[in-house]
C-alpha cells in the first residue's frame, strides 16, 4: 500500500469504529437513561432497589395531604401507567402543586418512597397567568406539560 | 519493495528554511550530497547543525525550500524511507538487555533477525549483548545506539555527534563503518563541532556568519 | 504491523521487569480505595452502596498519574524519534501506545478490583457488572489519557496540565460506567443502556484519540 | 477578499471603529433588556416573578454554546488553513465564552433554587454544561503553559476540536435523558413555547450578549495581535539565524 492508501485506511477505521459508536448510542436511546426511575419503571423491576434512588412524575391531583401540622407531606408520584405513595417531611419548593412534575429522592419502603428530597421539575412553557387562564376557558388548555401550542 | 532501489542515493536541499520553537534556526540552506560521499557538518553549539540533519531525516517540517534524493528510483520524495537519524539520545531501555533493544529496533525497521549479530560485531558489542543497557558506560551506550545505522539498512545515515563519550579506538572503528556504508553505494552527513576526520569527507559549516 | 506489536510487547516486558509500572498502578489502586474506604468509617451497608463508585474513581485516579508513562521517556531517550522515523501511520504508534497503557495500568486493576470489591463489602450480584463495566469503560481512559500524555509531552508542568484536559473528557466514562456497575447490581432498568453509552465512550475515543493525539505529537516534537 | 482581511495590521486597523459602535449598541440593548426583563414582561403563570431570571440565564447559555462552536469552528480553521486571524479569534473567544457559561451556571443555580428545590442537581444538562466549562478552563490552560504561540495554537485547537463532541451533548441533553431540567423553549422543533410577551426581554438580552461578545472579542484581537507584532520585533533583534557554506 502506498501512503496515501494507508491513510485513506486509516480513516475509513476510524469511520467504522465512530459509526459503530454511535450504533450504541442509538441503541441505547432506545431504552432510556434516567436521572429517575418513574412509577412504571419501579413497577417493571422484579425487586424494589434497596439503596437510594430518584422517582419521577406527576403530583396526583387530589392526592396531597399534609401531616404533622404541615410539617410533612403524603402524596402519589402518577406517570401514565403507574403510582407511586411518597411520604416526605421538609420545606417543598414553591413550585410543588398538584399536577406539577417533581423528582423525589429517597428509599422505597413496603412500596412507599420515603423521601429525603423533593424537587419540582417544571416545564419548558412559559407565558403570563391571564394567557393561561384564558387558555384554560376556551379549552385549549392540556393539563400536565407542554401545555401551551401557539 | 522498499529495498529494490536503496543503496546509490544522493541528496539536494534548495533554499530550505527550517524553524523551531516558534523561531527560525536555519535559511537558504542549499547543498548537494552525491551518493558515495560523506558530509561533515561543523559548527559551533546552537549553530542548527542538529536541526538541519533533522530536518532531512523528516523529523522537523521544512518551512521553505525543498529537500529531495538523487538517484533514488521511484520513491524519491519519501526521504523517510530512506534517511536514518541517530541522535544524542541513544533510544535505550535500562531495563532491557543490549540485544533486546537491538531486536525492538529491529522489529520497527523491518530488518532481519540476522542483522542484529551483524549490527552488535559492526560497533563490538558482541561481549556486552546479553547485559542489561544500564549496566553500560556512556561510551558503551553511544555505540549501541550507533547499531540503529546498521540496523534500519538504510541509505542515507545521519549522524548526530556520534564522537560524544567514545573512545578513539571506537571512533575509528565508527569513521569505519562509515566508510564501508559509502563504499557500498550509501551516504552519510556527520554533525561534528570538531573531533572527526575523515580525509575522504567533504565539511561544510552551519552558522550564523554563514547566512548569504 | 509487526512493528505496532513491537511497541506493545516492549512496553508490557518494561512494565512486568522490575521498576516497572504494572505493579505500582496496583498498589496505587488499592491505596486509593483503602483510603476512601477508611474516610467511609466501619458501616458495611454504606462501604456496599459506595464499593462501584469507589473503585471506578481510583480506576480513574491511578490512570490518571500513570499517563506521564505513555509518552514522556520515550520521548526523552529518544525512542519516540525512531518511532515516528520508522511508523507508516502515527495514528496506529498512539494506537498501540494507549493499548499498551491499558495492558499495563488498566489490566492489573481490574484483577485487582475483586478483592478490593471484597473488602468493600460488595454484594456478590454487583461482581459481574463491577467488572464488566471496568472491561469495557477503561480502555477510553487508557486512549483519552494517550492524548492527554501526548498534547502535554515535553512540558514541564505538564502533571497538572494533564489532568485539566482529561479530567473534563474522562466525565463521561466515569458517569456511565457508575451507572453500569450500579445499576447492574440493583437490577434496574438502566444496566443496558448504561453499558452501552460506556461502549460508546471507548469507541468513540478510539477513533479520535489516535487521530488528535498524532497531531500533537507532531506539533510537540518540532 | 478572506486572504486581504487575514492581514492582521489591515484587521486592526478595521475592526477599531466596530469597538465602540458594538459597545454602544450594547450599552442600550442591554438597557432596553434589563428595563423590559424586570419591569415590562408578565409574571409567568407557574414561576410567578422568579421567570425574570430566565432572561440572563437563557441567553447566557446560549452564548456559552455559541462561543465554543465559534472557538472550535474558529480553531479547526487554524488547524486546517493555518488562518493567521482563526487562532487569534479562537484564543480571544474562550475567556469571554468561560464567563458566560460561568453566568449561566451561577444563574441557572440562583433560578434552581427557588423553582426546583436545589442549588444543584447532578442531571444531564447541569454536568454536560458543567464539563464545558471545564473544557473552556483546560484550553485557557495550554494557551497559559505553552509559551510558543503557533505550538499553543495547533495543540489548543486539537482541544476546542475534541471537546466539540461535548457540544451536542448538552443541547440534546435535555432530550435524551429524563432530568430535571426543562427541554428547549425557544429552539426547539413544532415553534417555541414562550408567550410572545415574554420574548422581547430574551431577545434584547440576546443580543445584547452578543454585541458585548463582538466588542470584547475585537478589542481582545486586536490585543493580542499587538503583543504578536511585539514579541515578533523583539524575536527579530536579538535572532540569530543560521547558514550553511563550505569550510
Amino acid at each position: 500500500m502506498t501512503r496515501k492508501q494507508k491513510r485513506l485506511a486509516l480513516l475509513a477505521g476510524v469511520f467504522a469504529v465512530a459509526a459503530g459508536g454511535v450504533a450504541l448510542v442509538l441503541t441505547a436511546l432506545g431504552q432510556s437513561v434516567a436521572y429517575f426511575y418513574t412509577p412504571a419503571d419501579l413497577s417493571r423491576l422484579a425487586a424494589p432497589p434497596s439503596g437510594l434512588i430518584r422517582l419521577g412524575g406527576l403530583v396526583e391531583a387530589g392526592s396531597v395531604e399534609y401531616a404533622e401540622g404541615g410539617a410533612a407531606v403524603r402524596f402519589v408520584v402518577i406517570d401514565e401507567f403507574a403510582r407511586t405513595p411518597v411520604f416526605y417531611r421538609g420545606p417543598l419548593p414553591d413550585l410543588f402543586r398538584e399536577g406539577q412534575g417533581v423528582v423525589t429522592q429517597g428509599r422505597l419502603v413496603d412500596g412507599r418512597l420515603e423521601a429525603s428530597e423533593v424537587l419540582a421539575k417544571h416545564d419548558e412553557t412559559y407565558m403570563p397567568k391571564e394567557v393561561a387562564d384564558a387558555l384554560k376557558e376556551q379549552g385549549r388548555w392540556k393539563e400536565e406539560g407542554g401545555a401551551y401550542k401557539p | 519493495m522498499r529495498t529494490a532501489a536503496r543503496f546509490a542515493v544522493g541528496l539536494r536541499l534548495e533554499d530550505v528554511a527550517v524553524a523551531r520553537g516558534g523561531r527560525t534556526i536555519l535559511a537558504d540552506v542549499s547543498l548537494t550530497l552525491a551518493p558515495r560521499e560523506t558530509l561533515l557538518v561543523k559548527g559551533r553549539n546552537g549553530a542548527g547543525k542538529t536541526t538541519l540533519l533533522r530536518a532531512i531525516a523528516g523529523l522537523l517540517p521544512v518551512e521553505r525550500g525543498r529537500i529531495a534524493l538523487t538517484n533514488a528510483g521511484s520513491e524519491a520524495q519519501d526521504r523517510r524511507g530512506h534517511a536514518i537519524y541517530a541522535g544524542h539520545a541513544d533510544a535505550l531501555k535500562p531495563a532491557l538487555t543490549v540485544r533486546e533493544n537491538l531486536a525492538f529496533w529491529a522489529k520497527l525497521h523491518r530488518a532481519p533477525i540476522a542483522r542484529i549479530e551483524e549490527a552488535l560485531a559492526a560497533l563490538d558489542l558482541a561481549s556486552l549483548a546479553d547485559q542489561p543497557a544500564a549496566r553500560l558506560s556512556a561510551g558503551q551506550k553511544r555505540r549501541a545506539g550507533l547499531t540503529r545505522l546498521v540496523l534500519s539498512g538504510k541509505p542515507l545515515w545521519l549522524l548526530d555527534e556520534p564522537a560524544a563519550a567514545i573512545d578513539a579506538d571506537s571512533l575509528a572503528r565508527l569513521t569505519g563503518l562509515v566508510k564501508a556504508h559509502c563504499d557500498k553505494g550509501g551516504a552519510a552527513i556527520i554533525a561534528t563541532h570538531d573531533r572527526i576526520s575523515l580525509p575522504s569527507a567533504r565539511a561544510v559549516i552551519v552558522g550564523p556568519e554563514a547566512t548569504a | 504491523m509487526s512493528g505496532l506489536v513491537a511497541i506493545v510487547a516492549r512496553d508490557v516486558v518494561l512494565a512486568l521487569r522490575a521498576g516497572g509500572g504494572a505493579v505500582q498502578a496496583a498498589l496505587f489502586f488499592a491505596l486509593a480505595v483503602l483510603v476512601f474506604a477508611l474516610a467511609v468509617g466501619p458501616d458495611l451497608d454504606t462501604l456496599a452502596e459506595l464499593a462501584a463508585p469507589v473503585l471506578w474513581t481510583a480506576a480513574l485516579l491511578s490512570t490518571l498519574v500513570s499517563l506521564d508513562r505513555i509518552f514522556q521517556a520515550d520521548f526523552e531517550d529518544g525512542s519516540l524519534d525512531v518511532m515516528i522515523e520508522t511508523a507508516d501511520l502515527l495514528e496506529l504508534v498512539v494506537l498501540a501506545k494507549a493499548v499498551a497503557h491499558w495492558l499495563t495500568s488498566a489490566l492489573p486493576l481490574i484483577i485487582a478490583a475483586p478483592v478490593l470489591a471484597l473488602l468493600l463489602n460488595l454484594p456478590q450480584e454487583g461482581y459481574g457488572p463491577l467488572l464488566l463495566s471496568l472491561a469495557i469503560g477503561t480502555p477510553a481512559l487508557s486512549l483519552i489519557g494517550a492524548l492527554g500524555a501526548a498534547l502535554t509531552l515535553g512540558m514541564r508542568r505538564a502533571g497538572a496540565l494533564v489532568s485539566i484536559l482529561v479530567g473534563p473528557l474522562y466525565a463521561p466514562t466515569l458517569i456511565f460506567g457508575v451507572g453500569a456497575a450500579k445499576a447492574g447490581l440493583e437490577g434496574a432498568p438502566s444496566y443496558g443502556p448504561s453499558l452501552l453509552l460506556l461502549g460508546a465512550v471507548t469507541l468513540f475515543a478510539a477513533a479520535l484519540a489516535p487521530l488528535a493525539g498524532a497531531a500533537a505529537i507532531r506539533f510537540n516534537m518540532r | 477578499m478572506v486572504t486581504e482581511y487575514a492581514n492582521p495590521e489591515k484587521f486592526s486597523r478595521l475592526a477599531r471603529p466596530f469597538i465602540p459602535a458594538l459597545g454602544a449598541m450594547s450599552v442600550l440593548l442591554f438597557t432596553a433588556g434589563l428595563y423590559y426583563a424586570l419591569f415590562n414582561s408578565p409574571a409567568d403563570y407557574q414561576q410567578g416573578e422568579t421567570v425574570r431570571i430566565m432572561y440572563v440565564h437563557v441567553p447566557a447559555a446560549w452564548m456559552a454554546l455559541f462561543c465554543y462552536a465559534a472557538m472550535a469552528g474558529a480553531s479547526a480553521a487554524g488547524f486546517i488553513w493555518k488562518h493567521p486571524l482563526a487562532d487569534v479569534a479562537a484564543k480571544a473567544t474562550a475567556p469571554i465564552g468561560a464567563v458566560f457559561t460561568a453566568l449561566a451556571l451561577v444563574t441557572g443555580s440562583l433560578w434552581g433554587k427557588p423553582m426546583w428545590g436545589t442549588w444543584w442537581a447532578w442531571d444531564a444538562r447541569l454536568t454536560s454544561v458543567l464539563i464545558l466549562f471545564f473544557l473552556y478552563l483546560g484550553y485557557i490552560a495550554i494557551w497559559e503553559t505553552v509559551e510558543e504561540r503557533a505550538r499553543a495554537a495547533r495543540l489548543a485547537a486539537i482541544v476546542a476540536i475534541v471537546g466539540a463532541v461535548n457540544l451536542p451533548v448538552v443541547k440534546f441533553s435535555v432530550d435524551w435523558w429524563n432530568s430535571l431540567h426543562q427541554p428547549a423553549s425557544v429552539f426547539r422543533a413544532g415553534g417555541p413555547t414562550i408567550h410572545e410577551s415574554m420574548r422581547p426581554p430574551l431577545f434584547f438580552m440576546a443580543f445584547a450578549y452578543m454585541t458585548t461578545y463582538g466588542a470584547l472579542l475585537l478589542v481582545s484581537m486586536r490585543a493580542e495581535l499587538a503583543a504578536r507584532r511585539l514579541a515578533r520585533l523583539e524575536t527579530l533583534a536579538t535572532e540569530k539565524i543560521s547558514g550553511v557554506r563550505p569550510e
